[in-house]
């Protein structure tokens, strides 16, 4: 019998880590360097995927009255969601400006972040994944508004927060009415009890309403309005951290309802998604196409990936799940990748901006510019980078289940969105004449964050059966415990 | 004398409440009441729940309510720090105003 | 009994609402937020959540309105103006606000008939039922608040706090 | 039987040895090395020849294929080898190949001293050897192409040997361009004889068409009309005749050398060694006979107004190839290669004579500006006068027995016959007529250098001196042969390619033919009167002729506008096709136009997404709610449109 | 040895490029490690040749390693006559490029030498694979190097037109590599193979859904053809011919495509192609011609030289859909010396280039005298491209040329063959214009005076490359003997689907095609 606090310890970690950062933060001096504050933060998340990787060494089970439950599946989705906390908290160690206090609360805030969003991956309660939800928004709205002296920080946040809110108010709304037809909010319980439940027509309701919170919160087209400019008003690194580890979680809780709790809409929500992922690729990828601002364009990809992703929905078996959680994995590293680079490119005061701001980048120095050339080719989906294997294990989950024409859609989409990726590649690539920002100071936390990040895009092109293992060990795990 | 209320009535008014409060955050050109158009919503789903909650003999639905009081009150606080930081930068709360980041 | 209640209640939920809506001022749309929320308790009542009833008025009524009417009368916002920025709102979302009612409407109406009649004396929670199943099945939301209070406090603090010119 | 060696590939290699010396070392070697390189490698070359012919002579028998030729190109069935041939029609020709080249060779020494890029002059001219001695060594169709592509190349080279000029240039590119056309109908032709005999090999396609003649007429006009094309353009005949005049633009040994001698002659060579083919297909005899007898006259007509001394050459060449080609066509081939022999001797003569006067009178070439060079240039008046001879057919000259031997073949060819004969002689006519006007205007009379001057420096003719010796020495060889290259008979030489050439056209030798023979020796004096009353005295009834006959003189001094209605009918045709059709219908429009189409349509709808993103919370708000409301259509849609049981039976049932 | 020697050949070049990131960009560094180690790599693919079995079928210096297990992706390698001579010149070509580059490439040329070694990968990969995925990803990886020295060390960065060339090369191709992949997963999801042996194998048992194969097979043949590119699929050519540096622009186009439509168009689909065939045969014939005759009108030598490679690419592709052997083995042969050629010429203006900084022929003149070497080479590349006999260029238009004409169509060869006239026209003009006088007009001719000979290392490289030239124009079937057997695999395959030369006539084109498809 397994304590139920294992079952939540990377969480009770992470938490006790964040108090740590602000407690220290409060001993700290007013004028003292709070980098040490980033370094006690990376060291309490790197425990915590300590914990999470032990984690996996448990027996599956439910913790907490079947408020959580801990499988492989949860676990693949911890490592990986701590190692993008971990990666964001290195890349902001130097990326925020120098004498900039209150470092502490953003550390702090990034970590309790990321109990939300560890929380929400093995959450089965309905009632922990919307408080975990909330952790995990309200630290990034925060976050997104985290330069608040800027025209556009603010604006980011509150946009980012209303709309976010306006959405949860839908899923909350979901969540209602799913309790009101089946008297549960337990995941499990939910799947079992849907074709007792009182009225089928409140099931699909609450489907339908709960998809929407959701959806939003992986940016899939038509609920992806807020991305571009919350991406563009919030501080580089934390658009690293937010263009990722929350849309991680968002697909695992994805995931989670749909096969955990309403397996049995699947003919509903097969072309549902089937529309949503075309949509989502098409928007993301036209309305990136003559983005001239490097963080919106990226912003426009992402819900173009969004897309892709749901893409392996179309898929059977297990397939999808694991196609998923390898396509966040690659997803997260180079997202990760190219958000820490920029971040180090264009500085603290985020002096580049316009893709045309990126000139010369690889002239300037050839190792910034060659990583972000990998990450944007991996963006892509050129071989040898985790970018490609991720969108063929998703289309080849979808052509296995049959959608051609998706996959095709999907793959042409793909040749669209090369072209905008291209046009930052061939900025960053051509030298430029005229007078360059220079490169920003690469810190010991800024290497390593980005190494890890360009390490894990190849491996995961070159060698990928190791985390593919990983996302598929996850997927039956998760089926053997939901019984789909 | 105690006439019952068939419990429809009640999610009727809930959606009736929900659906007002999108309006209010289409419709309202300040901030602060945009804002509390998502409490309104909020306020909506809370009443779902605790008519499900009636209709199920479940105590769950009420404490979901219990639980959405506190997340609107952190909510608050934080929506109300932002606000207060866009107007600081901005000088308005109007919402068609605040559109810097656009296309 | 119960049906005037529910009426009055209803139709002072709905008048509050629309008035949120209709008025210029944030203030009186404050004001009208908590004429909805209070009948809202007084439904709640009828419902037998007398805990939720006590916790509206005070949580919501009590403290987050208050809350706001601090930060309207803090920042001193006048009457919100007629602009004009968003065609899409008109054009877009009042039909697929219209749709929304509608398909939610339609479907509470199909779904109605599975649902029974509430009266007054069913079914009433006590405190008592209510803390055994908080503090034991939901423990862990429970605790999770506390972070989660943790992170708006620390937000708050983060983004409302006036940074000095050079720090 | 042993094998005589013959070393056949050495006739070839030799030359290709001196080009590739001097080619990649002339430039740092010294001009005394560079001439010894040049000469001897075309001597050692000749030298084999001529061993060769020795060989037959004392009896070898022909043809001999040396064995064990080397593979080029093996695919499938199909296979070719660099296999040499000789036979009695190949040794004609090597002799004269090789023979007149050296002597060339030697000319040029004296004429190209003072010329830069001289290692580059030997290099190509070498190099023109070994295509030539390739060309005609060739056993089979595709070995012959290589010559017959690569003297195209060599002549292209030396056309553009001066490269400072820029009409040399285009002269050159002209030439190859030309030659590729009838290349075309050359390759046509290879692919035909692939197709139908699944060889390019002489000898096997002779034994082929020897097993089965019943090889269609259809087939072989069509393989014979491909081939005659490539030889039109090769050997300068209409149509493709156009690039020849301009190809004086070169130096004037490689005039006579490669446009006067031997390359011009590979038509020919190249009918004559297919003649089997021809003998089916009367059409295309025909062709030959009307496309050279044409060419003859029309050619000599615009010789007759040429002031350009090389371009009077140049058109007389053209003429004289017609005649061949007459010959070829009535079936006279040995009469056709003994013409072409004996026109190397004097035509090579004529331009070498030339390029002496040239010489002496440091590069002018008109002709209006000569005039009194008998006295100065003795060796060159009289050598120039053999051949002047020779070719208006005067007896006992090398070029009455050979044009007469054509003649006379044509008259006895039916009733076309006649009227080609006809032709011809009016040609003989006509040629007698502007050789010996080029003979006046240069030698005779007074010079006319002054008179036409214009300020730059004195006329030429007044300082004109004669050539240095290792000039003269070919010239004088070359007349020798002028005059004595036709005692050796038609019947003899005849009788020597027969082996060859099949059995001789003409049956009836006798009073005819002796006839014939007178004819043409008073058309020729004929010739020479006329051009004696013309030019002969201060030339005043020249100039009262060319007033009556004004308009034809226009005509002929245009020469008939033929490269100008090329141009308009066919440059300018390709080039708007490319540059409008292509380049801006086909390129900018349908290729460009479509990618642009595509990427704009794209790039709009992306704009348009793009503008959707209005910054407004509001508008965002809209959307969400119109998405929210969307989604519950869609999942809702069944059993809100009272479709009862829908959600129940597909939803529920999935599993 | 010879089970490693592609792993070897694969490695050699990465390990370069990782020396080049590792050690300082300084001076000539990079440049010289990327030169000796192409020459290694050169000197390691004339291993294949050596110890190349002719009379054997099948492939041969085979590597088979499990990559990944589910989907079943293998590091399965090796070549046969077809791939053999292209790996040699994808070797040969790399020490080409690299003194192409040696002047031309002074600023960041860490960066250009490592992704021209990685580039130099890619192509060798893209020969070996026989596991489609594997192919796969050495054909996408091959876009990048490209796509990236364009847009950074191309011609007109001022303007953007470099990268704009190297995005329409990107997007051209990768586009229509979509459709591959989509049509890859599919065999996939139908066979659980990736392996090419077992995807031929299933695809000739007919037991693949029909409809759905023909679509698939013509997903492969668009992929391929702009990669080659066919008529019609030309549009990134000659953009990227004017603006990508000289090393890149001499490998962009031909080789893989044309390898790819044989390998994995025509042996793969033998009876689908065979339907393709009229319509690729007439578009290969007209392509001769419109590609001969827009490189006449052309101002610039770069634009000249995309059409004139436009031609010279459709002479290939007539080969191969003739589907004789003659038109195959010359198409192959073809490929190789259009390399070969290119490389030349490339090489060549590029020094021109680099000094006068214009690609317009007329701005040049009178060049013979001032650069004697390479105006010498020069006209010998020209005249190899324009199919002297006894050059290389010769051998591969006359097999192809008479492979369609008795083979396949008289007409459409005949039409072909009149590429032969207009090549010579252009070709010459370019020499004369370049190099020749241009009439005394003292304006032009400016942009010559500046204009430098080659320099050692450069006439050295060029040298090799002419005496390539007359060695295959001389002994072809050296070449040719080796391609015998895998084209008799072919052909035998085709014949065995019951796809026997194409026979049809120009005006038949649209008539065959619907007959075929009874």
């Amino acid at each position: 019998m397994t304590p139920d606090l294992f079952r939540i310890l990377p969480e009770v970690i992470l938490t006790l880590s964040g108090v740590l950062v602000m407690l220290a933060d409060a001993a700290l001096e007013p004028r003292a360097d709070r980098r040490p504050l980033g370094w006690l933060a990376a060291l309490g998340v790197t425990v915590a995927l300590g914990a999470s990787l032990w984690q996996g060494s448990l027996p599956a089970g439910t913790a907490f009255y079947g408020s959580v439950q801990t499988d492989a599946f949860s676990t693949f989705f911890h490592v990986l969601i701590c190692g993008i906390v971990l990666a964001a908290i290195l890349l902001s160690i130097d990326a925020l400006p120098e004498g900039q206090h209150h470092r502490g609360e953003y550390f702090a805030l990034m970590v309790f972040g990321a109990v939300g969003m560890c929380l929400l991956t093995s959450a089965v309660e309905l009632l922990v994944v919307f408080i975990a939800l909330e952790i995990s928004s309200i630290s990034t709205y925060v976050l997104a508004g985290y330069r608040k002296d800027t025209e556009k920080g603010p604006e980011s946040a509150m946009k980012y927060f209303l709309l976010g809110s306006f959405a949860t108010a839908f899923l909350l709304y979901g969540i209602a009415m799913i309790f009101g037809a089946t008297g549960t909010t337990q995941i499990p319980e939910i799947a079992t009890l849907l074709p007792a439940a009182r009225s089928h027509t409140l099931v699909l309701l609450a489907f339908a309403l709960m998809m929407v919170g959701v959806l939003f919160k992986v940016s899939a087209a038509p609920f992806h309005v807020w991305t571009p400019d919350v991406y563009e008003g919030a501080p580089t690194p934390v658009v690293a951290l937010m263009s990722t580890a929350p849309k991680v979680a968002a697909f695992a809780l994805l995931v989670r309802l749909l096969y955990g709790a309403f397996p049995l809409l699947h003919a509903l929500w097969m072309p549902l998604l089937w529309i949503v992922a075309i949509l989502s690729m098409t928007v993301g990828n036209l309305a990136a196409l003559r983005q001239q601002n490097a963080k919106r364009m990226l912003a426009y990809s992402s819900i173009a990936h969004a897309g892709y992703l749901l893409a392996a929905l179309a898929g059977s078996g297990t397939e999808p799940i694991a196609a998923i959680a390898f396509y966040t994995a690659a997803y997260a590293a180079m997202n990760v990748g190219i958000f820490g680079l920029m971040s180090l490119v264009a500085g603290t005061s985020e002096r580049r901006s316009t893709i045309a701001d990126y000139r010369g980048v690889l002239a300037e120095s050839p190792l910034a510019g060659g990583l972000m050339l990998l990450f944007l080719i991996s963006l892509i989906g050129i071989p040898f980078t985790g970018g490609f294997f991720a969108k063929f294990y998703s289309f080849s989950t979808a052509m296995q289940g049959g959608a051609t024409w998706l996959a095709l859609i999907g793959l042409l989409n793909s040749g669209i969105a090369a072209a905008y990726y291209l046009r930052f590649a061939m900025a960053v690539a051509q030298p430029k004449n005229g007078k360059t920002a220079p490169v920003g100071r690469w810190g010991v936390a800024t290497v390593v964050a980005i190494f890890a990040a360009g390490g894990a895009t190849l491996v995961l092109g070159i060698a990928p059966g190791w985390v593919l293992h990983a996302a598929s060990t996850a997927a039956q795990s998760f089926a053997s415990i939901t019984g789909f | 004398m105690n006439t019952p209320v068939p419990a429809d009535w009640y999610l009727l008014l809930s959606a009736a409440l929900f659906t007002m409060g999108v309006i209010g955050f289409l419709s309202k050109r300040s901030l602060i009441t945009v804002f509390m158009s998502i409490e309104l919503m909020l306020n909506a789903v809370n009443l779902s729940f605790v008519t499900f909650a009636h209709e199920w003999h479940a105590v769950k639905g009420q404490i979901f309510v219990f639980f959405v009081m506190m997340v609107a009150a952190a909510e608050a606080a934080v929506g109300l720090a932002i606000i207060i930081a866009i107007f600081r930068v901005r000088g308005t709360l109007t919402v068609d105003q605040i559109d810097r980041m656009k296309l | 009994m119960h049906l005037v209640l529910f009426l009055i209640f209803a139709l002072f939920a709905l008048a509050g609402a629309a008035n949120l809506l209709l008025q210029k001022h944030p203030i009186n749309s404050a004001l009208s937020l908590i004429v909805v929320m209070s009948s809202l308790a007084v439904l709640y009542l009828l419902l037998g959540a007398e805990f939720l009833a006590m916790a509206q008025v005070i949580v919501y009524a009590g403290a987050i309105m208050v809350l706001f009417t601090f930060v309207v009368m803090l920042l001193n916002e006048g009457r919100e103006e007629k602009t004009w920025g968003s065609h899409a709102a008109r054009v877009v979302g009042f039909p697929a606000v219209v749709a929304l009612l509608a398909v939610l409407a339609s479907a509470i109406l199909r779904a109605g008939r599975h649902y029974g009649m509430v009266s007054l004396s069913d079914g009433i929670t006590t405190t008592q039922d209510l803390s055994r199943v908080l503090f034991r099945d939901l423990l862990l939301p429970f605790e999770l608040t506390s972070v989660l209070i943790l992170i708006a406090i620390l937000g708050a603090v983060a983004l409302a706090r006036k940074d000095d010119g050079n720090a | 039987m042993n094998e005589p060696m013959l070393f056949l590939p050495l006739i070839a290699l030799f030359p290709f040895a001196g080009f590739l010396l001097n080619g990649l070392f002339g430039s740092r070697l010294p001009k005394a090395i560079v001439s010894t390189i040049a000469l001897l490698f075309p001597l050692l070359s000749f030298a084999v020849v001529a061993r060769a012919a020795w060989m037959v002579h004392g009896g070898m028998l022909l043809p001999v294929a040396e064995s064990g030729a080397p593979t080029w190109i093996a695919v499938g069935g199909f296979h070719v080898g660099f296999q040499f041939v000789l036979d009695q029609l190949s040794l004609v020709m090597l002799l004269v190949v090789t023979g007149v080249g050296f002597l060339i060779h030697l000319y040029s020494v004296g004429y190209m001293e003072h010329e830069q890029g001289y290692w580059r002059y030997f290099a190509y001219l070498n190099l023109f050897l070994f295509f030539m001695t390739v060309l005609v060594l060739a056993g089979n169709y595709l070995l012959m192409f290589v010559g017959w592509e690569g003297v195209g190349l060599a002549s292209y080279l030396l056309i553009g040997f001066y490269i400072d000029r820029k009409s040399a240039g285009d002269a050159g590119k002209k030439a190859f361009v030309v030659n590729r056309v009838g290349d075309f109908g050359f390759l046509i032709g290879m692919f035909l004889l692939i197709a139908n005999f699944g060889t390019l090999n002489f000898h096997r396609i002779g034994t082929q068409l020897a097993g089965h003649p019943a090889i269609s007429g259809a087939t072989a006009t069509l393989i014979c009309l491909c081939l005659i094309l490539g030889a039109t353009g090769k050997s300068a005949q209409i149509p493709l005749y156009i690039w020849l005049p301009d190809a004086m633009e070169g130096p004037t040994p490689v005039s006579a050398l490669i446009h006067a001698a031997t390359m011009v002659t590979a038509g020919v060579y190249m009918i004559a060694r297919t003649h089997a083919l021809f003998d089916l297909s009367p059409t295309a005899m025909m062709v030959v006979a009307v496309v050279g007898t044409a060419t003859a006259f029309f050619a000599a007509t615009v010789a007759m107004v040429q002031t350009d001394i090389k371009r009077v050459l140049a058109y007389s060449t053209i003429s004289q190839l017609g005649y061949m080609f007459l010959g070829c066509g009535v079936g006279a081939y040995s009469a056709a290669v003994f013409h072409l022999m004996t026109h190397a001797f004097f035509k090579a003569l004529l331009f070498l004579a030339a390029g002496s006067v040239i010489h002496g009178l440091s590069g002018e070439q008109d002709m209006r500006r000569m005039g009194g060079l008998r006295k100065a240039m003795p060796v060159t008046f009289w050598t120039m006068t053999a051949a002047v001879l020779a070719i208006s057919g005067f007896f006992p000259f090398a070029g009455f027995f050979s044009k007469d031997a054509i003649l006379a073949a044509a008259f006895q060819h039916g009733t076309l016959g006649k009227a080609l004969w006809t032709v011809g002689l009016i040609t003989a006519l006509l040629t007698s007529f502007y050789m010996f006007r080029l003979w006046y205007l240069t030698f005779l009379g007074e010079s006319r250098g002054a008179a036409h001057q214009d300020g730059h420096g004195d006329g030429h003719a007044a300082h004109a001196h004669e050539s240095p010796w290792i000039m003269l020495l070919p010239l004088v060889v070359l007349a020798l042969l002028s005059v004595t290259g036709g005692w050796i008979g038609i019947e003899r030489f005849a009788g020597f390619l027969e082996p060859v050439t099949g059995q001789a056209a003409m049956v009836d030798a006798g009073h005819t033919e002796l006839f014939l023979s007178v004819l043409a020796v008073l058309v020729a004096a004929l010739g020479w009167f006329l051009a004696h009353l013309f030019f002969g005295r201060d030339g005043e009834a020249a100039a009262q002729a060319a007033q009556s006959l004004a308009p034809i003189r226009r005509l002929l001094q245009g020469k008939y506008w033929i490269d100008e209605i090329y141009t308009a009918l066919i440059v300018r045709p390709v080039q708007w096709l490319a540059r409008f059709v292509l380049g801006w219908l086909g390129e900018w429009t349908l290729v460009r136009g479509s990618a642009w189409l595509m990427s704009g349509v794209v790039g709009l709808s992306g704009e348009l997404l793009r503008r959707w993103q209005s910054g407004n919370l509001r508008s965002y708000a809209a959307w969400l709610a119109a998405g929210a409301a969307a989604l519950l259509l869609f999942a809702l849609a069944g059993t809100l449109l009272g479709l009862n049981g829908f959600a129940d039976s597909i939803h529920w049932a999935v599993r | 040895m010879d089970g490693m020697i592609l792993s070897l050949i694969l490695v050699v070049p990465l390990a370069g490029m990782v020396a080049i990131l590792l050690l300082p960009d300084r001076g000539k560094l990079p440049a010289w490690i990327a030169l000796l180690d192409s020459l290694l790599t050169f000197v390691c693919t004339l291993h294949l040749p050596a110890h190349f079995h002719n009379q054997q079928a099948g492939f041969q210096f085979e590597e088979n390693l499990p990559w990944l297990s589910r989907p079943a992706i293998h590091f399965h390698v090796g070549v046969d006559g077809l791939s053999l001579w292209l790996v040699v010149l994808v070797g040969l070509l790399a020490p080409v490029g690299v003194v192409a580059s040696w002047r031309a490439v002074q600023k960041n040329s860490k960066v250009f030498y490592a992704m021209y070694l990685l580039q130099q990968t890619a192509m060798v990969g893209v020969f070996v694979s026989l596991d489609l995925m594997l192919y796969y990803g050495f054909w996408e990886l091959s876009l990048i190097p490209i796509a990236v020295l364009t847009a950074m060390f191309g011609r007109n960065l001022g303007d953007g037109a470099a990268g704009k060339a190297a995005l329409r090369f990107f997007l051209y191709t990768f586009l229509a590599s979509a459709p591959l992949l989509v049509a890859l997963l599919w065999l996939y999801a139908h066979t659980g193979s990736f392996d090419y042996a077992t995807l031929q194998a299933a695809v000739a048992s007919g037991t693949l859904p029909g409809w759905q194969l023909g679509w698939v097979s013509v997903a492969f043949l668009i992929a391929f053809a702009v990669k080659v590119p066919v008529l019609g699929l030309h549009g990134w050519l000659p953009d990227l011919f004017s603006e990508a540096p000289v090393a890149i622009a001499m490998i962009a186009a031909g080789k893989l495509g044309l390898y790819s439509l044989i390998r994995f168009h025509v042996e793969l689909f033998p009876a689908l192609a065979h339907r393709a065939a009229p319509w690729m045969i007439a578009l290969a014939a007209i392509g001769i011609l419109y590609g001969a005759m827009l490189a006449l009108v052309q101002k610039e030598f770069w634009k000249l030289l995309a059409y004139a490679t436009i031609g010279s690419l459709s002479f290939c592709t007539l080969g191969i859909y003739g589907f004789t052997a003659a038109g195959m083995s010359g198409a192959v042969l073809q490929t190789v010396n259009e390399g070969v050629i290119g490389a030349a010429l490339f090489l060549m203006f590029g020094v021109l280039y680099e000094s006068a900084r214009t690609s317009r022929m007329a701005d040049f003149g009178g060049l013979a005298r001032q650069t004697p070497r390479l105006a010498t080479l020069f006209t010998i590349a020209g005249l190899a491209l324009i199919g002297l006999p006894l050059l290389n260029g010769f051998v591969g238009e006359f097999l192809v040329l008479s492979g369609t004409f008795v083979g396949v169509s008289r007409s459409w060869a005949a039409i072909a063959a009149l590429g032969v006239i207009l090549s010579a026209a252009y070709m010459l003009g370019a020499i004369q214009k370049i190099f020749l006088a241009d009439g005394g007009d003292q304006q032009n001719g400016q942009a010559g005076r500046v204009a430098r000979d080659l320099t050692g290392m450069e006439t050295v490289t060029v040298a090799v490359l002419a005496v390539l030239m007359l060695a295959i124009g001389v002994q072809p079937t050296v070449w040719t003997e080796a391609m015998e057997s895998a084209l008799q695999t072919v052909t035998h395959s085709m014949h065995a689907q019951g796809a026997t030369p194409v026979r049809m006539e120009s005006g038949t084109v649209i008539a065959s095609s619907m007959g075929g498809r009874q």
